[in-house]
């Protein structure tokens, strides 16, 4: 049901104002197309483009960039360096035009990058970020959301979320940071004509023949696999490159390295992936995952079974990415239908 | 912005003492505004050691927190950072993440046999153990230590076997793969060593600490002298980058060694995947 | 506009020889000897062999900050390897060409045949190569963390 | 005539069956009716999940480099430029001719499925099948089939394809084609970049190493990627660093498209790989057009041939002097 009280409309041809004001007050970050179509950070409103389903990279360059400065440092007069910590996400910013599936993918990264240990560069960028989402109705063909009880037309884990309802959006604030910035930007938004909630149940229309794996017990289910020959085809198929885990919306693995300057440096963290095999390989030369069946066999049980036992979620939003563009079609909900099926744990 | 978990501390190397050909332990200080920057922690820790420019790795704690004066760690050259710390010199900059993991369960430990089993370089995290009971000598058992290394050159620890072997109701019994003409000792490998020595089970804790492959034969040993799985406790050895349980690396299972570990006992490891 | 052309210049190019130990090498000590004039934005590393250096370290030294690499070795047929330079000859014809297609300019890689004996002309090539790169300006990519 | 999915299926089976291959490299119908995927099979019992088809992209040679110790002969379906990469590998003897029993298909084109869907202005999900016909593909379409001029809508590599029948095979499924129509200058496109100014140039590079994520999609699928430890893998000394940034990204680029030189057969997988869209063929191409210009040499066309840059002629060109 659309809430009267926090819902408006925003006419289609006052988005880009809406976007110009956004990216003058915020980092705005938003879909662009250029060799593909990507969230970046955009300094105007007509550099934006919402004719994508999904983009290729997931959003979580915005909290978790592939390369970031953890610290600097510098040699002092002694024998000592001095340090000083990475740059701070030094303004409030907007994700505009992230998708249901997306969304759910940072509720998911929160619990990595919280817990005992706080990571502050990802926790801060979260703490400074309103999420405007935009709802799914024309899915790909490879999108399953639905199976992670995922409602592409929901604004759950978004601050607002916007709806095509054909000549307007409907725009409804879900959290009180996404209430405050409609009150900022009230200009843009006007009351509801009445007819909203029809056309947008009319809209979801296309959402009825998604994918929906039941994954209820797929945890459980994957742990006699552990021993067996079913990842040997996958290995075997598998190139071993990052594709998968760097498109990946959920993937949060990283690397520590350091540069050095003439009289300093810095140490960074960039994305890594348990897909390479330098990932485990210790300064010994001994690899515990020695060989491309092994790391495929870490990757599927890392989302399917590792995090839910620490995390009590599964690690994947069904957003389709990595099936979408592995170069050798590996795809994840076959995987999903064998293991859940017992299919598996018979070859 | 809360407080950074990626930023170490900066600390003083005091002394670097040569272990063997490449094996040396560091003594080292944590600066601090007063000089002495507090490092709190418990035998069977470990810390990321940084040198800036270069990297930083998960080194194991030699030292015993009963000795708070200075840190140990006892790094073997084998990779880029462990090359660049043997590099350097004593009042060298360095610096120390952690610590981080569990530790090995002492205070459970009291009143027990404890039977401790080292090769090579893997002596190292079981030094703080032996000088932590030793600084509490009374409330254990009988101390059985067996350590092998490949040849009496590799040997760690050398210059403290006297003291060791001095201390009550305990026993050092050292073996090496290969003899010279000098070694008097045991010549064999640690698990047929362990065989002939052949402990009690009764009342005793096992902890062991070495290459996985001696770790693995050594594991075999003990379950035939009849020490159950609970009663063998291992520290494991993995690639760690954050050493905070983010980085995503050094999962067995659903444990990550930074975090669950490194300590875990035979029980806790049977019921993890095999790799 | 205006700006860049008031930096070019300002503009003091970093350059690096790899010159051979059998030939430029020690040509470029007969240069200094002789007190030919040259300038000194030429930093020299030098390799047993124009052969000994691979396109993955002009490619390095470009990417690190480099404005221009030289290769520096013996004229053909007088390779103390024999052949060490005939490759090296193939290979630069090839970076030379893949640079130029992103748009490093063929100036910033140079290979050029320097004798022992030839201080004179280590020291023209040197000279040549520095102001053709000083009048191009800053190599364009260099984006150092 | 065209060489059939159930033409394959047979003779590979037969293959099995008189002791032929004890493994075969194939393709199999993949998560939707516009993908396929490499399909590895140890008998001739599930021969029947082949196809093939002209949606069949994937360059299959790279897999020969893991059969290397396998007890028997392995089988493997190839192109043309897929043969060009089997010869890459013979001449550099990382596979053994007696180990290989290759299977060759005579191939007009393979869809971009991108263009594809494009020109037709649908969903993947609503293709049922496409079939070669000519100068033209069939589309069955839901409710229907459409005919699309190959030009529109073949991959970038197709449309300059010079060998479309295998050059080195055990066995020649179908008729032999021996030129594609459409196949004009190949290389048009360089010689158009080639014409930019240096800042030009740089501005459109910076822009596309810019893209580049460094997941090495583009060397893991390289057939004639066959290092056992990567330059960019090694850590000491250490080539390239982790930080993604435009210059790291420039060496990694430049470092491969050089250390595939002379032996680029372009297959396109590197391109068709990338998630990034980054025109990688480019690079590589240029290269493939001046060794020819300089050297006269192609790659992948003669196992005997020795490759251009470990060889040279007192005569080569020497304009440095």
């Amino acid at each position: 049901m659309v809430d009267q009280t926090k819902s408006r409309i925003i006419e289609k041809n006052r988005l880009t104002e809406l976007l110009d004001k956004l990216a003058q007050d915020y980092h705005l970050i938003a879909p662009v197309r250029d060799n593909n179509v990507s969230f970046r950070r955009v300094e105007s409103g007509s550099e934006v483009t919402l004719d994508y389903i999904n983009t290729v990279l997931s959003p979580k360059n915005a909290f978790f960039p592939q390369t970031e400065t953890l610290f600097r440092f510098s040699r002092d007069d002694s024998r000592g360096f001095r340090t000083e910590p990475g740059a701070e996400a030094d303004r409030e910013q907007v994700i505009f035009g992230i998708r249901p599936c997306d969304a759910r993918s940072l509720r998911l990264m929160d619990m990595v990058f919280n817990g005992q240990y706080k990571d502050s560069y990802y926790l801060d960028r979260r703490e400074k970020t309103t999420l405007i989402g935009l709802a799914c109705f024309d899915p790909a063909e490879t999108c399953f959301c639905p199976t992670f009880g995922i409602d592409p037309a929901s604004g759950e884990d978004v601050d607002i979320l916007l709806s095509d309802i054909g000549d307007r959006y409907l725009v409804e604030a879900s959290t009180e940071k996404g209430a405050a910035l409609l009150d900022r930007f009230a200009e843009f938004f006007a009351e509801l004509r009445g007819d909203e909630e029809q056309l947008r149940e009319a809209r979801k229309a296309g959402l009825a023949g998604m994918k929906k794996l039941d994954v209820s017990a797929i945890a459980d289910k994957m742990a006699p696999l552990y021993e067996g020959d079913y990842w040997d085809s996958i290995g075997m198929k598998c190139l071993g490159c990052g594709i998968c885990t760097y498109l990946c919306p959920t993937c949060h693995c990283f690397d520590i390295a350091d540069v050095s300057l003439d009289e300093g440096g810095e140490r960074f963290r960039c994305w890594d992936s348990c897909m390479f095999p330098e990932f485990t390989l210790m300064a010994s030369g001994e690899n515990p995952r020695p060989n491309r069946k092994a790391r495929v066999q870490q990757r599927f049980f890392h989302k399917f079974k590792y995090f839910h036992d620490r995390n009590g979620e599964l690690a994947c939003v069904g957003c389709g990415r990595c099936l979408r563009y592995c170069p050798v079609n590996i795809d994840i909900t076959q995987i999903i239908e064998d293991v859940t099926s017992g299919k598996a744990g018979n070859e | 912005m809360s407080e950074n978990i990626y930023l170490p501390r900066m600390a003083t190397i005091q002394s670097m003492r040569p272990e063997t050909i490449d094996v040396t332990t560091f003594r080292v200080t944590i600066d601090g505004s007063d000089g002495t920057g507090k490092f709190e922690y418990k035998s069977g820790q470990f810390a990321e050691v940084s040198v800036l420019g270069v990297g930083e790795a998960p080194i194991s704690i030699t030292s015993s927190p009963t000795r708070p004066e200075a840190i140990e760690f006892s790094i073997r050259r084998v990779g880029e950072l462990t090359n660049a710390l043997h590099e350097l010199e004593p009042l060298d900059k360095i610096g120390i993440r952690g610590p981080f993991g569990n530790f090995f369960p002492l205070e459970e430990m009291e009143g027990q046999n404890l039977l401790i089993i080292g090769g090579g370089i893997g002596l190292a995290p079981l030094r703080s153990v032996i000088l932590n009971v030793f600084d509490n000598r009374a409330k254990y058992g009988k101390i059985d230590i067996i350590y092998g290394a490949r040849s009496p050159q590799d040997l760690v620890f050398t210059s403290e076997y006297k003291e060791w072997q001095a201390v009550d109701n305990t026993r050092l019994h050292l073996t090496v793969d290969r003899g010279d003409e000098e070694w008097k000792g045991n010549v064999g490998l640690v698990p047929t060593f362990l065989r002939e020595i052949n402990p009690s089970p009764e009342n005793t804790i096992s902890i062991t600490c070495g290459p996985p492959i001696m770790i693995k034969f050594v594991i075999e040993a003990l379950n035939e002298l009849g020490f159950s799985s609970e009663h063998i406790i291992t520290t494991l050895e993995r690639r760690m980058k954050c050493g905070v349980g983010k980085c995503g690396r050094c999962n067995i299972g659903s444990k990550y060694v930074c975090l669950d570990g490194p300590v875990f006992t035979l029980k806790q490891l049977e019921e993890m995947p095999s790799d | 506009m205006q700006d860049t052309k008031e930096v070019q210049t300002e503009f003091k190019p970093k350059i690096l020889a790899f010159c051979c130990n059998w030939c430029a090498y020690a040509g470029a000590d007969l240069a200094g000897v002789s007190r030919f004039q040259m300038p000194t934005d030429v930093r020299v590393i030098r390799v047993m062999c124009s052969g000994r250096v691979p396109p993955e370290l002009i490619i390095r030294a470009l990417a690190n900050g480099l404005d221009g690499v030289m290769i520096l070795g013996c004229h053909p047929g007088e390779c103390h390897y024999s052949e060490g330079n005939y490759l090296t000859r193939r290979r630069a014809h090839v970076l030379k060409r893949l640079l130029s297609y992103i748009g490093i300019e063929p100036e910033r890689f140079q290979l050029r045949w320097v004798s022992a004996a030839e201080g004179a002309k280590f020291s023209a090539v040197v000279k040549e190569t520095t102001d053709k790169i000083t009048a191009l300006g800053p190599n364009r990519w260099v984006d150092k963390r | 005539m065209k060489a059939t999915s159930e033409e394959v299926q047979t003779s590979v089976k037969k293959l099995f069956e008189d002791g032929s291959i004890g493994h075969f490299i194939g393709y199999e119908t993949g998560s939707d009716s516009l993908h396929v995927t490499p399909c590895f099979l140890k008998s001739g019992q599930a021969a029947s999940r082949l196809v093939w088809n002209p949606l069949c992209a994937n360059n299959l040679s790279k897999y020969l480099l893991d059969f290397k110790n396998v007890e028997g002969k392995v089988g493997i379906m190839v192109k043309g430029c897929d043969s060009r990469s089997v010869v890459e590998l013979l001449k550099e003897n990382q596979i053994d001719r007696d180990k290989v029993f290759i299977v060759g298909v005579p191939c007009s084109g393979i869809v971009d499925r991108e263009k594809l869907l494009e020109v037709l202005g649908i969903s993947p999900g609503e293709v049922v099948a496409v079939e070669d016909d000519g100068d033209a593909f069939l589309v069955t379409i839901k409710g229907g089939t459409q005919r699309v001029d190959k030009e529109k809508v073949l991959r970038g590599e197709c449309l300059v394809c010079k060998y479309p029948t295998p050059l080195v095979y055990d066995v020649l499924l179908g008729e032999a084609v021996s030129s594609l129509p459409w196949v004009g200058d190949d290389y048009s496109l360089i010689k158009e970049q080639e014409a930019l100014s240096s800042e030009e140039k740089a501005l459109h590079w910076n822009r596309e190493f810019s893209q580049c994520i460094r997941c090495y999609a583009c060397r893991n699928i390289c057939p004639v990627c066959t290092c056992t430890e990567c330059i960019f893998d090694k850590k000491a000394p250490r080539w390239i660093s982790k930080a993604n940034d435009v210059s790291e990204n420039l060496v990694y680029h430049l470092v491969r498209a050089f250390h595939v030189a002379g032996r680029c057969i372009d297959c396109g997988e590197c391109e068709r790989a990338c998630p990034m869209n980054i025109p990688l063929r480019s690079l590589n191409k240029k290269v493939e057009k001046d060794l020819l210009e300089l050297f006269d040499y192609t790659a992948g066309i003669d196992v005997e041939q020795q490759p251009p840059l470990t060889t040279y002629q007192l005569g080569d060109l020497d304009e440095f002097l």
